[in-house]
């Protein structure tokens, strides 16, 4: 879908212009680039934001003579993606411009640009480290830093600490006052933030005034392990990110180098790609279900959910290995053949799972305390949503139909024919619903795709036998994931590195916009909204 | 002479069923919640899983207390004194049989909810005393809901009264010979049982000690027996009502072939299933629509129930 | 590579058991410490699904005694530490540790607890390797991540540990 | 059998008291003692506390509070009157025990319309 040329005019009218690129969007996946003025910056932003273009990603990149913020708008219906960069020549303190009060979800791309590369962004209304400790006095991701390999305990000790007398501080100002409202920390370990998520709440009495995600506990740094491994050992990263649905990663990841090196894998590892990451997807929306029911205090459903994860992850056994943390794509196909025993296994699974999803039709939806504790709990509106840049079940609870699988077709699921599930309900009740559509629509996708795979190679016969050398050149490739819209920003240099591999991932922009969908409720809805944007921590703290 | 040794006697019998019973209905809890959710539950620890609790009380025995740092040193101590202590007491009235009851005081009933009225103190007492913002809202969460939920169940165990004109238990099972009184008076058996529960702090209604929004609600900060204790007199708690819910309305002691007591026993535990069988297949309720619902539903319900038993009582009487 | 030393821990942790040690009584004790071991709520990264699936019916530790999951550290006797420590978590780990009433064990689930695993590069300045430097770890379970059968395994094999004679 | 033995209740209840404190008391001396700096740090999921907890809390708990005294006083008077009513059921007492409670349904009314229950 090329855009033509004088349907774009209206982003750089009046604008200085660097320079102005067209792209083939199958070859790297932009259809434009331009690379602007500092301060023309903002006003494209908002020409961008009224024509209800969302911030997809924003990727600091350390060049040898600059430092560059590349973002990237996009639209939900028709895609459109455009790259901006803006360049800054100062290497020690680079200024950019902020867009955190135009599109509330660069807020958070800003103070991680700020914790990994010391970029900073002007009159940002909270600049501080949002995944290192407070206490970190180093920029990471900047080329020039060599890592500090063996003082961790000293890093560990020294943070005890700085907190222990941080706490002395704070208490002693707090402790005379009487004070009606107070802070109260759902914090790292807590049975209801799934993984490691340190919610800072400001209460009176039951209702929460205001929310501050922490985030940054189960932080690994996947980025900066890219930059010092070549391209096949950085695949077992891809696994361990969302460990839930580790297969759409492998697929984000795997999909992104073969569509740098513009080759194809075999039509056999097609079919087995797409139907071992729609079983990947049924099994992390179940896992989603019964830790949600968990939340809400009803403590049965979470076996029932584990006992149908538990045939998912046989089956995905037999087929890969490993249960979890998945690493079965290879460039240009897949490592294993499909087991003759998977067959019947996924021919008995589908009518039991159907048998299941009408039991958790009638048992969850119909009961009034679940609808009480759903119902208009957690509202995001669709201009929250677009100002966030929330995908995935989220968003489509919205009423918005934006699915990668259909906006940009990939792989061979333009031949699968399955519908994009969507309610208008806007609340936790409305994000149930789709996410329990969906298992429906992942059970048609995986038939069929099973049905329909062709005998032949698992590899492609241009499939490389050792890591690849991406040709220089920037490239994008997004994935649906179970939680939204996956996608990888890499810079080749033509080396066996990634020169910067940037993860632009679900949960980060959905759980952005927690904050401004709690204020007002009670702690026990803190927890039932939580619970419906299906966070999984590693893949926002990457 | 034997009035003394009849107290020492009894004494030594409420002990002993309370300590066993609590053991028992724990164990049967996780049977019960391991069969709803389709696996076994404690299986290994003695012959079925009969030492699985044992084992617990005894390892909670080795289990050090701590003391938090800059908590009200005596309340928290007193706290799970005060919610055991009326627990002995409210055994005294129950009429496990026609003359199997300890002291059958002709102000049974409000013994029972005097004592059992008691123990949410001392469930408050642990939220403030531990001076943790969990426990804090879970021992707000108890009081509200505690207030709450007694008024309905005074007013629906007045009707029985009103049927069986005594406050003796035992009197009351006597006027349950021939029809048990959940038939005559089915309204109010379905008010007395959902405010019974919330008393007891069983799901929908167990806010105070919500696992996955309060950690552990009002004993987060309780360790090792002190938990126990908790944990015993919510049990011990959940059987009291269940057997004041078999002597009001399912006809205490009344049944065809087995002795008194026996009938008794069965139909409490039947009971007791009941209590948990919903609370594994509920959801939790939230705070507010808990108390609404206790106050806009319940109790204009129960005092509408007390006009037409009266009125039926004005009519039959000619 | 120089050894390192291990258990370079504070001699604060250590455990003093000054209670009164009647021989029988202490046996029968341990006997019911290792039959009821409640474990902690307290999954951090991938092994946390492990640990999750071990509550599932299909491995089910309630069978052992052990499926208790308790979320406060006041009521919880192993603290199973399963997924990656980073920097910014190893201190609330430490925390919880320390509000843990004794006697208690931990159980290292997972290579990156045991010594950083798949994350372990020269320049790696964001995780802890290995969960032994803070706090004393009593069993350790390789794997990434170990499948639930081996978490039952390490629980049984934390039991024999419990009730060994100690001379 | 039937004396109203009321010794009953004191001695149950002192029982009761004295076996929890027994209770309470047996595993400081069965149990061990471990040191850890943090060890009787309040538990707020491994953060530290922000203030203490003893906060001036919500006023819609104690709206609540004060309906249940005019309910509670009600449920005293209604134990005697229904005892009585129930034995001979006169008329004229049918009467009294209507007024009664209408007056305090209309209380409940005042009091739901006044939103107290709505929690804002």
């Amino acid at each position: 879908m090329t855009q033509t040329q004088n349907d774009t005019h209206w982003i750089t009218e009046g604008l200085t212009v660097e320079s102005a690129l067209e792209h083939v969007y199958a070859k790297n996946g932009f259809h434009q680039e331009f690379v602007i003025s500092k301060d023309s910056l903002r006003e494209l932003a908002q020409r961008f934001r009224s024509r209800e273009y969302f911030l997809e990603c924003l990727s600091v990149v350390d060049y040898p003579d600059h430092f560059e913020c590349c973002y990237q708008f996009n639209r939900w219906d028709k895609i459109h993606r455009v790259l901006v960069k803006v360049r800054n020549p100062d290497k020690t303190h680079p200024h950019f411009p902020t867009l955190s009060d135009i599109y509330e979800g660069a807020n958070w791309y800003e103070r991680e640009g700020y914790d990994f590369f010391g970029v900073i962004f002007d009159n940002h209304p909270h600049l501080t480290r949002l995944l290192l400790p407070e206490t970190a006095k180093i920029h990471p991701m900047r080329k020039d830093f060599k890592g500090d390999s063996g003082t961790d305990v000293e890093d560990v000790l020294a943070l005890i600490e700085y907190e222990d007398h941080q706490y002395e501080k704070v208490s002693q100002e707090l402790k005379n006052k009487y004070q009606k409202d107070y802070f109260i920390n759902m914090g790292p370990q807590h049975p209801s933030t799934h993984g490691v998520l340190r919610l800072l709440l400001h209460l009176d009495g039951e209702r929460v005034l205001e929310t501050y995600p922490v985030i940054g506990y189960s932080h690994r740094d996947h980025e900066r392990m890219a930059e010092y491994k070549n391209y096949l050992q950085f695949t077992p990263n891809m696994g361990r990110m969302d460990y839930v649905g580790a297969m759409s990663f492998n697929f984000g990841y795997i999909g992104l180098i073969e569509k740098a090196l513009g080759m194809a894998p075999s039509p056999r590892a097609e079919y087995i790609r797409v139907f071992s990451t729609e079983l990947n997807r049924i099994a992390s929306h179940l896992l989603w279900l019964g830790t949600y029911l968990l939340d809400l205090g009803a403590m049965t459903p979470f076996f029932y959910c584990f006992d149908d994860r538990e045939n998912i992850l046989d089956m995905l056994e037999m087929l890969t290995g490993e249960r979890l943390t998945y690493n079965f794509f290879r460039f240009g196909g897949v490592a294993y053949d499909v087991p003759e025993g998977l067959g019947d296994q996924l021919k008995a699974f589908i009518p039991k799972m159907r048998g299941r999803l009408k039991d958790y039709k009638i048992l969850i939806e119909k009961n009034i305390i679940f609808m009480k504790r759903t119902k208009e709990i957690g509202v995001l509106t669709k201009d929250q949503a677009l100002s966030y840049g929330v995908t995935g079940p989220m968003l489509r609870a919205c009423g918005i139909a934006y699915d990668i699988r259909k906006a940009e077709p990939y792989s061979i699921y333009p031949e699968m024919n399955f519908e994009i599930p969507t309610f208008p309900g806007c609340d936790t009740f409305a994000r149930y619903q789709v996410r329990l559509a969906e298992i429906e629509q992942s059970l048609r996708i995986a038939e069929q795709a099973f049905a329909k795979m062709p005998e032949g190679p698992i590899k492609g016969e241009k499939a490389p036998k050792v890591s690849p050398k991406v040709p220089a050149g920037e490239f994008y490739f997004a994935v649906e994931s179970a939680r939204g819209h996956y996608g990888e920003y890499l810079v080749a240099n033509g080396s066996a590195n990634p020169y910067r591999l940037k993860q632009r991932t679900p949960s980060y922009a959905n759980l952005s916009s927690l904050s401004s969908m709690l204020s007002g409720h009670l702690v026990a809805d803190v927890v039932a909204v939580l619970g419906s944007t299906d966070v999984v921590m590693p893949e926002i703290d990457r | 002479m034997n009035e003394l040794f009849r107290i020492i006697l009894s004494l030594v019998i409420v002990i002993g069923f309370v300590l066993i019973n609590s053991l028992v209905l724990v164990w049967l809890e996780r049977k019960v919640s391991a069969r709803i959710q389709l696996r076994r539950g404690p299986l290994y620890v003695g012959w079925f899983g009969l030492l699985q609790t044992f084992a617990d009380a005894l390892k909670m025995l080795g289990k050090e207390l701590i003391f938090p740092k800059n908590c009200d040193k005596v309340l928290y101590f007193l706290a799970p004194i005060l919610s055991f202590a009326p627990v002995l007491g409210a055994f005294l009235v129950i009429p496990f049989g026609q003359h199997l009851v300890i002291q059958d005081l002709n102000i049974g009933l409000l013994l029972v909810f005097a004592f059992s009225g008691l123990s949410f103190i001392g469930i408050f007492m642990a939220g403030w005393a531990s001076n943790n913002k969990y426990s804090l809202l879970g021992g707000m969460r108890s009081v509200a809901q505690n207030i709450s939920y007694e008024i309905p169940l005074l007013l629906s165990s007045l009707n029985i009264v009103m049927m069986a004109k005594s406050f003796r238990l035992s009197d009351i099972v006597r006027a349950q010979a021939h029809v048990p009184f959940i038939l005559l008076q089915p309204l109010a058996f379905i008010i007395f049982i959902t405010s019974a529960l919330a008393e007891s702090n069983r799901t929908p209604f167990d806010i105070p000690e919500a696992e996955s929004e309060l950690v552990a609600g009002f004993h987060t900060e309780y360790s090792g027996l002190r938990f126990g204790i908790f944990f015993i007199s919510e049990y011990t708690y959940v059987f009291i009502s269940s057997c004041v819910a078999t002597a009001l309305f399912l006809g205490g002691s009344h049944g065809p072939f087995l002795s008194g007591w026996a009938w008794f026993l069965m139909k409490a535990y039947f009971v007791v299933f009941v209590v948990m069988w919903v609370r594994w297949t509920l959801p939790r309720l939230r705070s507010d629509q808990l108390i609404t619902f206790a106050w806009k539903v319940l109790i204009p319900l129960s005092l509408f129930n007390i006009i037409c038993t009266a009125l039926a009582l004005q009519l039959l009487k000619q | 590579m120089e050894i390192r030393e291990i258990q370079k821990v504070t001699p604060d942790d250590i455990q003093v058991s000054e209670g009164v040690a009647l021989f029988k009584l202490d046996q029968l004790l341990d006997k019911a410490r290792s039959n009821s071991l409640w474990p902690l709520t307290f999954g951090l990264t991938c092994c946390a699904i492990e640990m999750m699936a071990v509550g599932s019916p299909r491995y089910d530790i309630d069978r052992f005694g052990f499926g208790v999951f308790r979320a406060t550290p006041r009521q919880a006797d192993v603290m199973i530490v399963s997924g990656t420590i980073s920097r910014k978590m190893a201190p609330r780990i430490k925390t919880l540790y320390d509000q843990m009433p004794s006697p208690k064990w931990v159980i290292a689930m997972g290579g990156c607890a045991i010594a950083g695993g798949p994350f372990k590069y020269p320049g790696q300045y964001a995780i802890l390797e290995g969960i032994d430097k803070i706090i004393p770890v009593d069993v350790y379970i390789p794997g990434c991540p170990p499948r639930p059968e081996a978490l039952v395994s390490a629980l049984l094999k934390l039991q024999e540990k419990i009730t060994a004679k100690k001379d | 059998m039937s004396s109203n033995n009321y010794i009953y209740v004191l001695v149950f209840f002192v029982v009761g008291l004295l076996f929890a404190v027994a209770f309470t008391c047996t595993p400081l001396i069965l149990s061990p003692r471990s040191r850890g700096k943090k060890k009787t740090s309040t538990y707020e999921s491994g953060e530290d506390t922000l203030g203490s907890a003893w906060v001036q809390f919500d006023v819609s708990y104690y709206l609540f509070a004060l309906i249940f005294l005019a309910f509670d006083v009600e449920v005293i008077f209604l134990f005697p009157v229904v005892l009585t009513y129930s034995i001979a059921p006169l008329l004229i007492d049918l009467l009294k025990i209507v007024i009664f409670i209408g007056i305090l349904a209309l209380a409940l009314a005042y009091a739901w319309r006044k939103g107290i229950f709505s929690w804002k």
